[in-house]
């Protein structure tokens, strides 16, 4: 159930030069959440913001009630949010959207490019707490932008790509080998990221009709899919990535 | 205990606390958050004769304390509000206010007799004033001809309460006013979004798909303000005032003004609460202020 | 070094920065914040036939991201400013214009004609548009017969170069602008203040002693924006865009939307020393985009 | 000359109930200012507060740089620069507007009631650096308002009055014995406060025909001049309370 939450900060960390994680706790029990979906934070203290802003549950400790989020500084609201100092509270609406379809029928790779990131952890942790075979991938511009690495790297085989080539394969995740080597036969890929990434992975996986999941991260109003600002293009017609995703089968999109 | 019930013709709003068309989806997109019957009333999402995809993304802009959106209308259409919506929101405890859009005024009055046969819609708000649809929309609440005609017409398509949504962005809103009045409106809903734009700097092109698009939000509060005492000393007609309400102080300004009931759009979606808060907090002001009855503040300026 | 000149009409303007009529006084307010003529140009204060007290306090009243004033025209009439403002003013080395405004087509014309006689005095802006007076201002600038009428009668009194500035509460600003075009204006400003009005809650009272205002201020910008992109569509002679420009991304966004020239108003209540820090920040921008000339930007939308 | 500048809070004290005193210090050598002068202060990330808001100068100590303001909670702006904290930057304007005209000659009374306490601290003090002859009188609902108590009673004869009467004169500053007495002969007035005090001070003043200046607290935009918003009405038509006063002698007065 979507909730409006104050939270607290526990603990920020600055991740690189333009990521920060937002460590969270609140003193009530969190609602439960999957990986995928994705909260929507208020930024307070700022006249040039208005609406709110769209985060990926990067992690979720039900047990300790504590939830993160891995956020890059692009703008005016992500800014304000760096700025903010432990024991600050924050109010969030919370979990939103569908996230992922989680199987352990065959292996799969979860790919994941610049802040698109922030959900793999989450997704990862999950699928290896469900002993599904999985192997991750991130991309990045160079090796700055491999964002939590050693933690991903403790969750399973990480491969990577750099633009520059400062670490792992040179290029883009598209090019990592584990992609284009037969004999690795994934069965199922998800995966988060600037757009360009989706859908070159889209189109990989279509071209070999692999289940393919990405996130999307259209501009949001509401964020509970009643503005209908948000949406998508589907073969159903269009869809609001914030309610009816931001989780979307390549199968559906019109890429 | 106050009494901040208000009647609007025949409609019975146990608080003059409404949520606007466009911003409250149909209303139970909210109930995670609050009990949505406590509302005075939903007023939800426009609905017009053939199903509508909207206008492409992107649609939204953030400008300085508001929005602008492109929407264009999107819903599925009459038919399926009537096989499917209608089912999932008939018995919300509370108004149910159909809002009629539509490109023709055969069109509105196709929605508005069809949403007329059903019971548990308490009344009908006719949108006159959409900025994100090529034809009809606004183009019918920007001329007093215009809006006389169309009014007059899903008047006689209905029997159920019928508001009428002006456009703001007329020279002289009250004239329009008076024309819906005369021509049978039973309220008048006051305002719709500003016609505007935003530019990406970055990219040299409109934010908008559609170049222009509608603002709302705390920006508008000023002028819409404005409007609602306009047409309060023009019609004899109930007014129901919107436009950028954040705060039990804006509920009350638009009451002072002349409005007998609010509506509440942008804020839904800073705050999906605020519409419930603002009926409790809406007694609070009253207890702490004097005021019994919400009548007393209702064009209330001294 | 990137080219940042503009012309309009006849009126050479160093930079696109000028400074709007009653948010700069007469420019030397501001000399203890930077060298004042540094700027594009300075449009001063209106200035009517006869002195005028303006109306009752209060004038003002806040609101969200902006500000509602209900001043009235306050100034010493056109005999005090050619004896008096003109020598504080006259030396002042960047372009001067003069804001013309009045009740009467007539009192308009003679206020033009004196102005037109005084030397350094750069340019007319005719301010057929301020919603803060009983008689004239708004109402020329809200119908297009009246609109045309006042320019053509005051484009006969002078032959300076001459700006009309329009009033944003309309429902077609083209349609006004083609009218002002036609009746030989040389160029548009656009907007001037938005009808609008605030409540006292506590008081139950209006704010302004005039009850509406004139709001400006970012809150603004969005719907002024789309009318400056609306009239370049309509109309040959350049635009000055003006309405809630805080930054310099907001300059920008004017400059594509299609103005040859901003003004900056509210802001300089905000920040003394903004209109001067545009001038090196529109430079600066342009440098980082690889925009040699301003008039690459203008009109520039991709 | 007016100048825009940043200065820093060295000390936030809290005075009673819902005033509090910014001192600030600037790196730069500041300008010179004169009692009666006043301040407009930017309130930074409050998405409510558009324009500055205008506070007299409070203190003034040209030698360490140090300028301070004596600030009453009131509402949406006063709120926010509370919750300021030492160290922390404010943008303000200083200094505006034209200040009491000080004068030695004949014995002076200085008036102040709520905030308008704020200015007759520094006014007091500079009448006392010129070896002026003067008293001082405040006036407040409670002994709660009877702000800088101890401060002024150090520079001079200190007078007062409460509404409620738990400290001084029960009354009104104007039901002091020393406005009363017809011993003492007063040949200035100087009087800061609400409205109505200014007033009944006016009226008094004018029966006798004292001299007699009073700061007005007009709702301001620009604070120097140029909007035309915070005019009062005078025998010479409407002036600007930001430029033309916010001290006005009440013979020019419409009262
Ligand atoms: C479902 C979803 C999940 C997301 N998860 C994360 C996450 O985990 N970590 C993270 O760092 N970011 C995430 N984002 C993106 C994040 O919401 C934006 O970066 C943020 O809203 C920008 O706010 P700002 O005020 O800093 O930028 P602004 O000042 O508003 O804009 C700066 C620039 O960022 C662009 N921008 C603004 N909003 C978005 C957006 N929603 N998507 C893409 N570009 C945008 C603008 O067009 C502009 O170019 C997610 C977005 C969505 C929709
Ligand atoms: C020249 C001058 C000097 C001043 N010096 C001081 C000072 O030294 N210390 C001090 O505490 N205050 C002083 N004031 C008053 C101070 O400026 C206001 O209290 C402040 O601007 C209120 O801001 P706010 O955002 O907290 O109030 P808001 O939220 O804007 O309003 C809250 C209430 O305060 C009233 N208010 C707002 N502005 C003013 C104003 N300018 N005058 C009177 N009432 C107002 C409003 O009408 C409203 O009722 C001075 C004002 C002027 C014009
Ligand atoms: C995203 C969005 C969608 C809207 N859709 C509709 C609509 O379908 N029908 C309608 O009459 N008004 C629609 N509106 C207008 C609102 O109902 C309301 O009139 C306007 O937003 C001003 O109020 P506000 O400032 O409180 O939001 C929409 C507004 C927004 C922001
Ligand atoms: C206090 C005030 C006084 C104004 N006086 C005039 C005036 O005398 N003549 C005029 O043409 N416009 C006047 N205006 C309008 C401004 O020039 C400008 O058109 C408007 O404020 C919108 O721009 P902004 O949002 O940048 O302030 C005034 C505006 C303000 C706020
Ligand atoms: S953000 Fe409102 S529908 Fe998705
Ligand atoms: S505040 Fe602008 S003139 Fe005084």
């Amino acid at each position: 159930m979507k909730s409006i939450r104050k939270l607290t900060i526990a603990d920020k960390i600055n991740v690189e030069d333009n990521y920060f994680i937002l460590k969270c706790f609140s003193a009530e029990a969190l609602p439960e959440m999957f990986p995928g979906q994705f909260a929507s934070i208020k930024v307070e203290n700022n006249p040039n913001v208005f609406l709110r802003r769209p985060f990926s549950i990067h992690d979720y400790c039900p047990e300790t009630n504590e939830v993160s989020f891995l956020i890059k500084i692009v703008g005016k609201g992500t800014c304000s949010l760096s700025k903010l100092s432990v024991n600050q509270q924050i109010d969030v609406i919370l979990p939103l959207g569908n996230g992922f379809n989680l199987n352990k029928s065959g292996k799969a790779l979860i790919i994941g490019g610049g802040c698109g990131i922030a959900p793999i952890f989450f997704l990862a942790k999950k699928l290896k707490s469900m002993n599904a075979d999985f192997d991750i991938l991130i991309g990045g511009r160079s090796c700055h932008d491999l964002l939590c690495y050693k933690e991903l790297s403790g969750l399973s085989h990480l491969y990577c790509t750099t633009e520059d080539g400062s670490e792992g394969t040179k290029g883009y995740v598209t090019n990592h080998n584990c992609l284009i080597d037969n004999n690795i036969d994934y069965k199922r890929i998800y995966c988060c990221g600037p757009e360009n990434m989706l859908k070159a992975v889209a189109k990989h996986a279509k071209e070999r009709d692999i289940f393919c999941e990405v996130s999307l991260e259209n501009h949001m109003a509401c964020g509970i899919g009643v503005c209908l600002c948000c949406v998508t293009e589907t073969i159903h017609g269009n869809e609001c990535v914030c309610s009816q995703g931001p989780v979307f089968n390549i199968k559906d999109l019109k890429w | 205990m106050v009494n901040i019930g208000v009647n609007i013709k025949d409609l019975k709003l146990k608080n003059p606390i409404l949520t606007a068309s466009g911003t409250f989806g149909y209303g139970y997109e909210y109930s995670d958050f609050f009990d949505i019957s406590q509302l005075g009333g939903i007023i939800v999402k426009a609905t017009t004769a053939e199903p509508r995809e909207g206008n492409p993304y992107p649609r939204i802009a953030e400008t300085p304390m508001g929005m602008i959106n492109a929407v264009g209308l999107q819903n599925k259409g009459i038919n399926y509000f009537v096989s499917d919506i209608y089912n999932k929101i008939k018995n919300i405890d509370t108004n149910i206010i159909a809002n009629v859009s539509g490109s023709t005024v055969e069109a509105c009055v196709e929605v508005a007799r069809r949403m007329n046969e059903l019971d548990k819609i308490a009344a009908i708000e006719l949108n006159i004033s959409c900025p994100n649809v090529k034809e009809g929309g606004m183009a019918f609440g920007t001329s007093v001809r215009e809006a006389y005609r169309i009014t007059a017409s899903v008047r006689n398509a209905c029997n159920k309460t019928l508001l009428v949504k002006l456009s703001p962005n007329v020279t002289d809103i009250a004239e329009i006013a008076m024309a819906v009045e005369s021509a049978g409106a039973d309220a008048i809903s006051l305002v719709n979004t500003f016609l505007a734009m935003a530019i990406d700097v970055e990219k040299r092109k409109p934010v908008l798909s559609t170049v222009t698009g509608g603002l709302s939000g705390p920006a508008i509060k000023p002028i819409a303000l404005r409007m609602v005492w306009q047409v309060y000393k023009a019609v004899r007609i109930p007014i129901v005032g919107l436009g950028g309400i954040m705060s039990v102080t804006d509920v009350v300004e638009f009451l002072l003004a002349g409005a007998t009931a609010v509506q509440i759009g942008t804020a839904n979606f800073i705050n999906p609460k605020i519409s419930f808060q603002l009926i409790q907090e809406l007694q609070e002001f009253m207890d702490a202020h004097g005021v019994k009855d919400v009548h007393e503040l209702i064009g209330g300026l001294r």
